[in-house]
């Protein structure tokens, strides 16, 4: 069975969330449909599931990660070499403290960052399915569905309020 | 001795015993201020000079200089005894944790407050942690300032570099340095007594400046010897330490007139 | 981290260029292995070979001082003092640390040339055997009368050999001088000796058993006589005994360093030193309830008061003081000798100390000792002396003058007129290692070793009562064309034949100096023995001298020193000026130390000023005439002016200003000079000229001096009147203190 | 009261809404602009370049190559003796400098991180422009502290790194707290400043020709806005958004350390922290409200984005940050002043009637007595050039604090011989370098990267709206998270 995918542009939230209630209601499940659009827009106003995210998982991995260097830097690097300066505890804790924050921090705003790439699949020079209107505030939603239902939801979602739905085709962005 | 610097504790338990290893007493009573320990420590160290601009600019590289203050006003007025101000050689040395490379760490065999020349990146924080106000920067080349040489068959060559002494390294600009009690001095007399194997005696050899103080003002030696002439001296009633307060353990003890 | 390589691993990582820092430790079996550190060791903790060590003498000051000049491969490393010379005991000042920067000065005249009488060192070089010649031509065809020697105080073994070749050849003695010995007031001080002591030759103050010192001006503790002796008998003085702490009380019209070790140091007007010494000894004379010597049985304690400034309750509590003392000891010295009155000046400081009984004996005024070789002293020319020989030069009776050793054009007063006589010399040939202005003013200049390349010998003339003969010899090879001019002299002779040749009939300058310590051999009395000239000659080096073991004294009386009349006439001051003008030597540079720059970069120890003159002025004064520090002042004097910069120094008498001497050189090379810098932050004065033109650094006090003599023919260097003017404008003066810290200057000062 | 005011005598009973709406079309978020228009007014923002650009540009280039560039080469190969730095300002301006910048850089986190944590709306059109100060800022302060290296060729060996030198650096030094602290706070802020950028790098991408959309394309890193996409940036943002607080405080806490750990009289006070971290604030409002008032008058179109009410905000903001700072200046200074350690007097002594008095003062009345005095005032406020000049002001304030707190305090020790004023020499010159080299960055980023988050301001028009609550709209916020 051979598949399509679309790409209904809408011009504010409110169709495009009927759209997707439609695009439910005709089978096409959540799994099959994406949204683009120019601003964060939140998954409950389409009706969406919540869309799983990784990141603050590798926040945390990042912390602890930093953590463990910072401990390795602070008490772990004055026993590679033994250089003792005046009035200091050889591995001091309080200094310590400040060297633990700082590398715990560190590691977790890189990991939280490369998170985003990890998760976003960053950076992506591939072609991709896009329409440049989504940065002018549109709505795209692109779903997947049966070759021979594609024409069929086409014309339900023009109804709806779609500006285009046309087959989506990967292009450079 | 050494000590442990791991163990648990108060802070003030991990010092060094306040006794330390070598040391220094100062007798202002009779320094007559007349500088020759600042020239020997000078000869013996490489020490650069910096001319007229830079020295009157704060910028001169004595690792020994010689305060003088006034009290009262003419004809009353008195100038307080010369004090020879030099590195301290504190057992709690404000200027060593600071610095980030370990340029000026502590040596545990000397007890003396290093300045590793080759180490230092010139961050100058010891300088500025240091109450003393002894440690002396390199603001620049001074040794190889053109001015200071003389061009023969088109080289530039310098005959005051004839002077250098080997056993003391010559810093380059960017570089701290400070008095070391002559740790070259130490170190001979030490291998020398290694080698034929007895320890180094009181007085088998003492620091530049204490070697050329005509007054004999300047004593050095092993302060942790109550039998040795230093330790003596430093335990005289009139002995007293600079900033001792600040609790950096001064291995210079001065002794004030009375 | 450290790991254990075998030296064998070590080697091929250090010829693989390996940046490592390895520490050898020991040369026991502990070094076949070496343990590779991090870099966290001082490099000093290396080794870097054996040196060896010479034993020489100093040559910074006359006082004859031992060296013992550590050496590496050639080089000089370190000068230290020699521990078995009875005169400095291993210890030295800081000129005679900075000896090493005049070896290897970059400033050194380093072959023969001809100098044509040029301001700057002329390129025109000369070979030794064409200056040799020349020199054996000048001694040879010129009339014995025609030539003259002129030299410095150092070294003996030189002024030995001019003066064997001129009693041979019959022409005039050589004529020493030096600024130090000018400060000094060598002259009266010998002259004071032989009229109170009953012999001439220098006194020795034997401070260290002393437990009062009453110091008349004397600087001992700077430049006089022998600095490192006395500043050794003065801290024994203080804390030799540990039962009483040694006292000691300094007058004079300005704070020198030594008066800021007194414990008391009382201002007076200059020229009144001696009626304060009578003063003191009739009161001290009436409070021991003795009878008054006829010596202080003429003098107003009262019109002495009035005269010196000084309050009658203060000289009474010195004369209480000296009452009281058990050991009380007088110095005469500095400007109160330096005055129109200096000998009688110095007569009555001398005695005081025969009040006290003290001649001959420990703790008072001795005599130094005749050293070794020598039949009787010989004092340097004083100024008058040298007045009379310029009178000389300038009569065109001297057709070759020979310098050697000292600068006249720079440390006699310009009033005498050195520089100008030498015009009316035809030949002028100097043996000055440094190009300083009277070797830039001769016809030629051959240049003579540099002290720690020579050989020779200096008589310590005082600041040990053991007798010392200290030793010089080379304790590097000459870094330049130089020669020694013992050997220039020998060879000229030797050239010239006839009578110098028999006069100097020697191989070379070490034959000579056999010959003069010969009588010396198989003495018992000495530091060694050696039984013939060879095995002498390398004791001789090995000590660094030879020096009786035991102390002389002459049995001195101080019976005329007391019944006999004085008169102490007001000193005479010239010139019309406002305040009293008080040269003194500058403790750091002393006569001779302004082209070694470490010497310059040292602080004065009162006024911490390095590498400039300034002048002292009490800020009282100061404030008056409306001078602020660092502004440039002119002195002016009859004799001459000079400009330098003011110091507001606290300690200083209100109708007095005092400036160092020592800089101010018009030559003797790049650190005795300044240059003008591009781009000046820190404000001089503004000077005409091109970029790096050199000009004098600081000033020359000398040049405001007049001829001016004590009875003894010393020059009266504090007998000027000055008057000052502002020019508006200011040189910052170099200092180490804090002006802030020190003075508060910036802040609000309280109490004004 | 809206009930009860129908009733008041002279009250109008009708009430114009159109008059209501005008009124609250004076706010960003109640003005709203169809996004394609907002996208295309940025992006002519960033193009439309007029010769004066240039000029400045121009000049300030050649400023940069020769009192940047050259000037730290020369000393570099000559040493620090052509600073102004010595015995016992071993310290001079080029931590002043740093203190400065870093001191500047806090403005962006604050602005972007506090501000989005509490959701101040008014933040929004300048986010980015604030963002961009950090990275700038903290460039200039990275470079100051390299500047003031004896040895900056070897400044490797304080980064923690394996090497032949079997050595690591002494975590006991402030100064590695320091290096720890700051690049934590450079890359997070750059981060941060990245973060949010993407979605308009993608609008960029969609709307240019030629190098600028490969240079779009590059970095926009493929971003189309699906709800993965936003949804990962999202919760990394708001991460970010509280992660970098504490990593702000710590960096001016550690920052004001370096001083704080020493024990030198005036700088060993527990205060310090605190305090710089307020005054880095103050600095940093000052400087965000002078590049706001440069941004708004010399871009196009940015008076759209940039209005009175923002400058009234950020006025507010300076009026709090100064009453805040007023506040640990002077528990600083009373401190110091009623203890009584010699050492201390000595140096408040110095400081209030020594030769840096005037700057002592100067800073008292910039930084304290002046901006509040100014702020109360709504109508300055709102002028933009005042409260530019304002921040000016502020910041010569600030400079000289940190120019008193560095060299003019380290004129005094414990060691009253050693004292001496510090004077500034060619530090002058590598100053003005930063400051233009600053300027250039900024001018070139006005051209490259949009300076208006562009979706933020959308994301906001969309949240905000009016409902009626009786007679009156009043301006209402959804929350749609």
């Amino acid at each position: 069975m051979s598949e399509a995918t679309l790409l209904a542009v809408f011009e504010d939230i409110d169709p495009a969330a009927n759209a997707i209630e439609k695009l439910h209601e005709l089978g096409v499940t959540d799994e099959n449909i994406n949204v683009i659009s120019g601003v964060p827009v939140a998954h409950k106003m389409l009706g969406r599931p919540h869309p799983p995210t990784n990141v603050s998982r590798l926040s945390m991995g990042g912390a602890i990660a930093g953590f463990l260097f910072g401990l390795f830097l602070n008490f772990g690097t004055p026993h590679l070499y033994n250089v003792p300066v005046g009035g200091q505890f050889f591995t001091p804790i309080p200094p310590g403290m400040i060297i633990l924050f700082e590398m715990t921090m560190l590691f977790a705003l890189l990991a939280t960052f490369l998170g985003v790439f990890l998760d976003s699949d960053f950076p992506n020079y591939q072609p991709m399915e896009y329409v440049a209107e989504v940065s002018d505030g549109k709505i795209a939603v692109f779903f997947r569905c049966a070759q021979q239902e594609a024409l069929k939801i086409t014309e339900t979602l023009n109804k709806l309020g779609a500006e285009s739905v046309r087959p989506a085709e990967a292009r450079q962005l | 001795m050494t000590v442990d610097l791991n163990l648990v504790g108060a802070k003030g338990a991990i010092a060094e015993a306040a006794e330390g290893k070598w040391g220094m007493s100062i007798d202002q009573d009779i320094c007559t201020g007349c500088q020759a320990c600042v020239a020997a420590c000078a000869m013996e160290n490489n020490i650069s000079f910096v001319g007229e601009e830079d020295a009157g600019y704060g910028r001169s590289q004595h690792w020994i200089r010689i305060e003088r203050f006034w009290e009262g006003a003419y004809p009353e007025v008195k100038a307080t005894p010369f004090q020879p101000m030099l590195c301290q050689q504190c057992g709690h040395a404000p200027c060593e944790p600071v610095c980030p490379v370990f340029a000026t760490p502590h040596s545990e065999a000397e007890q003396l407050n290093l300045q590793v020349y080759n180490r230092c990146v010139g961050t100058r924080y010891c300088a500025n942690n240091c109450p003393y106000q002894v440690r002396s920067f390199n603001w620049r080349d001074y040794h190889t300032i053109p001015e200071r040489g003389n061009m023969v068959n088109g080289t530039l060559v310098f005959p005051l570099h004839n002077q250098f002494n080997p056993d003391v390294t010559v810093r380059r600009r960017g570089v701290m340095e400070k008095c070391t009690f002559c740790i070259q001095r130490i170190h001979k007399a030490q291998d020398k007594a290694k080698s034929e194997g007895r320890e180094v005696e009181d007085g088998e050899f003492t620091t530049a400046c204490a070697q050329a103080c005509p007054a004999n003002a300047i004593t050095f030696g092993r302060v942790d010897h109550p039998e040795s002439l230093v330790s003596q001296l430093t335990h005289q009633k009139r002995g007293e330490k600079h900033l001792e307060e600040l609790n950096t353990l001064p291995r210079v003890t001065y002794l004030k007139e009375g | 981290m450290s790991q254990k390589i075998s030296r064998r691993d070590f080697l091929k990582l250090a010829t693989a260029g390996g940046a490592t820092a390895a520490v050898l430790t020991g040369c026991g079996p502990a070094s076949r292995y070496v343990t590779r550190e991090p870099y966290v060791k001082m490099p000093e903790y290396t080794y870097n070979g054996l040196s060896t060590y010479y034993a020489t003498t100093c040559r910074e000051c006359a006082a004859g001082c031992g060296l013992i000049v550590r050496t590496m491969q050639g080089r000089a490393i370190k000068a230290e003092g020699n521990p078995a010379n009875p005169v400095n005991l291993g210890k030295t000042c800081a000129r005679g640390q900075a000896t090493l920067q005049g070896l290897y000065n970059p400033d050194r005249v380093e072959a023969p040339v001809k100098q044509a009488r040029q301001q700057a060192l002329a390129a025109e070089a000369m070979n030794w055997d064409d200056a040799t010649q020349l020199v054996a031509d000048a001694l040879n065809n010129t009339n014995p009368a025609e030539i003259a020697f002129l030299m410095g105080t150092a070294s003996d073994h030189l002024f030995d050999l001019v003066t064997d070749l001129t009693n041979a050849i019959g022409a005039p003695a050589p004529v020493r001088f030096g600024a130090l010995s000018m400060f000094e007031s060598r002259a009266t001080l010998s002259k004071a000796a032989e009229k109170s002591l009953g012999q001439a030759g220098l006194p020795y103050f034997d401070l260290g058993n002393a437990d009062l010192v009453i110091s008349f001006g004397a600087n001992f503790l700077e430049t006089w006589l022998s600095p490192v002796a006395y500043t050794r008998g003065f801290a024994k003085m203080r804390r030799g005994n540990s039962k009483k702490r040694g006292y000691m009380v300094h007058f004079e019209s300005q704070m020198s360093q030594t008066a800021a070790k007194a414990d008391e140091w009382i201002p007076l007007l200059p020229g009144t030193e001696g009626l304060v010494a009578l003063a003191l000894g009739r009161l001290v004379a009436e409070a021991t309830g003795g009878s008054v010597a006829r010596v202080f049985s003429t003098v107003d304690v009262r019109e002495v008061s009035i005269q010196s400034g000084i309050p009658l309750e203060q000289l009474e509590h010195v004369a209480s003081l000296i009452a009281e003392a058990q050991a009380p000891l007088a110095i005469p010295g500095g400007q109160a000798l330096g005055q129109t009155n200096g000998l009688a000046n110095a007569e009555a400081i001398l005695a005081l100390n025969a009040l006290a009984d003290n001649f001959g004996k420990p703790g008072g005024a001795l005599l130094s000792p005749l050293a070794p070789n020598e039949d009787t002293y010989h004092r340097p020319a004083n100024a008058r002396e040298m007045k009379d020989f310029i009178a000389k030069l300038n009569s065109g009776s001297v057709k070759v003058l020979f310098v050697h050793g000292v600068n006249p054009i720079f440390e006699l007063p310009k009033a005498l007129g050195f520089a100008d006589a030498l015009a009316a010399v035809p030949t002028v040939i100097s043996f000055a290692t440094f190009p300083d202005e009277t070797a830039l003013a001769s016809d030629y200049i051959f240049p003579d070793h540099h002290g720690l390349e020579a050989w020779g010998y200096q008589r310590s003339a005082t600041g040990t009562m053991q007798s010392a003969l200290s030793g010089a010899q080379p304790v590097v090879s000459p870094m330049y064309d130089t020669r020694s001019t013992a050997d220039v002299l020998i060879e000229a002779a030797r050239l010239a034949g006839g009578k110098l040749a028999e006069a100097l009939p020697f191989t070379d300058e070490v034959a000579f100096i056999q010959s003069k310590i010969a009588s010396l051999i198989g003495r018992t009395d000495g530091s060694f023995v050696a039984p013939e000239i060879n095995s002498f000659t390398s004791y001789f080096q090995q000590h660094g001298g030879w020096w009786k073991t035991a102390a002389e004294s002459a049995v001195l009386s101080a019976a005329g020193a007391l019944n006999k009349n004085l008169n102490v006439n007001a000193a005479v001051f010239a010139g019309e000026g406002e305040f009293f003008f008080v040269p003194f030597v500058s403790p750091t540079l002393g006569e001779a130390g302004a082209n070694k720059p470490w010497l310059q970069e040292l602080p004065d120890p009162m006024t911490t000023v390095m590498w400039n003159t300034w002048v002292a002025i009490n800020p009282e004064t100061a404030h008056e005439l409306n001078l602020e520090n660092d502004d440039v002042v002119k002195v002016i004097s009859e004799a001459g002016e000079v400009e330098a910069a003011v110091y507001l120094y606290p300690a200083i008498h209100p109708g007095v200003i005092a400036m160092p001497f020592g800089q101010g050189h018009t030559a003797y090379g790049r650190f005795a000079m300044a240059r003008l810098l591009e781009s000046r932050l820190v404000g001089l004065v503004p000077r005409a000229g091109e970029v790096g033109d050199p000009f004098p650094r600081g000033a020359n006090p000398a040049d405001v001096l007049g001829a001016y003599f004590n009875e003894a023919g010393d020059l009266a260097f504090a007998g000027m009147k000055v008057k000052i003017e502002k020019t508006g404008e200011k040189q910052y003066l170099s200092r180490l203190e804090s002006r802030i810290g020190v003075y508060g200057e910036g802040l609000p000062q309280e109490g004004h | 009261m809206a009930v009860a005011s129908k009733y008041l005598p002279g009250a109008k009973q009708a009430h114009d809404t159109h008059h209501e709406e005008e009124d609250h079309k004076q706010y960003l978020m109640f003005d709203p602009k169809p996004r394609g228009e907002m996208n295309a007014m940025v992006m002519e923002s960033m193009h439309t370049t007029s010769w004066k650009f240039w000029v400045v540009f121009g000049i300030l280039s050649v400023i940069v190559a020769v009192c940047f560039f050259y000037a730290w080469g020369y000393m570099i190969a000559e040493g620090l003796w052509v600073a102004g730095v010595m015995r016992p300002s071993y310290w001079g301006i080029f931590l002043v400098n740093t203190v400065f910048w870093i001191g500047i850089s806090h403005a962006g986190t604050f602005i972007s991180a506090i501000l989005r944590v509490f959701k101040a709306e008014f933040r929004r059109p300048f986010t980015r422009a604030a963002e961009l100060m950090t990275t700038f800022g903290l460039i200039q302060a990275g470079a100051s502290i390299f500047m003031h290296m004896g040895r900056v060729w070897l400044s490797y060996w304080m980064f923690p790194l394996p090497n032949e030198r079997q050595l690591w650096p002494n975590f006991h030094s402030p100064l590695m707290w320091d290096l720890l602290a700051i690049t934590t706070y450079v890359l997070g802020s750059t981060m941060y400043l990245f973060l949010p950028l993407i979605p308009d790098l993608a609008m960029a991408r969609d709307r240019s020709t030629g190098w600028r959309k490969t240079f779009y394309k590059i970095l926009a890193l493929g971003f189309r806005g699906t709800e993965g996409e936003w949804r990962h940036l999202i919760t990394a943002m708001n991460f970010f958004a509280f992660a970098i607080i504490p990593v702000m405080f710590s960096v001016h806490t550690i920052v004001s350390w370096d001083f704080a750990m020493a024990m030198r009289p005036g700088w060993s006070s527990t205060v310090y922290g605190p305090y710089f971290v307020l005054g880095a604030l103050h600095s940093g409002m000052g400087a965000v409200a002078v590049v706001l008032f440069i941004m708004r008058t010399t871009m196009k179109h940015m008076d759209y984005f940039i209005r009175k009410e923002h400058f009234d905000a950020l006025g507010k903001l300076m009026l709090m940050v100064t009453f805040a700072y007023t506040y640990f200046f002077f528990n600083d200074y009373i401190v110091q002043w009623y203890g009584g350690d010699v050492a201390t007097d000595n140096l408040l002594h110095w400081l209030e009637e020594g030769p840096m008095a005037w700057m002592f003062f100067q800073m008292v009345a910039f930084n304290i007595i002046i901006p509040p005095l100014l702020l109360w005032s709504k109508k300055i406020r709102q002028t933009p050039w005042l409260l530019a000049l304002i921040g000016i002001m502020i910041n010569v304030g600030m400079y000289w604090e940190r120019y008193i707190i560095i060299p003019v305090t380290l004129s005094i020790n414990r060691m009253p011989f050693t004292w001496k004023l510090f004077e500034p020499r060619m530090d002058v010159f590598l100053t003005i370098g930063t400051f233009s080299m600053f300027l250039l960055f900024y001018m070139l980023a006005s051209r490259l990267i949009p300076l208006i988050p562009v979706w933020e301001v959308q994301e906001g028009q969309m949240a905000h709206s009016l409902r009626k609550v009786g007679k009156a709209h009043v301006p209402t916020l959804s929350d749609f998270e």
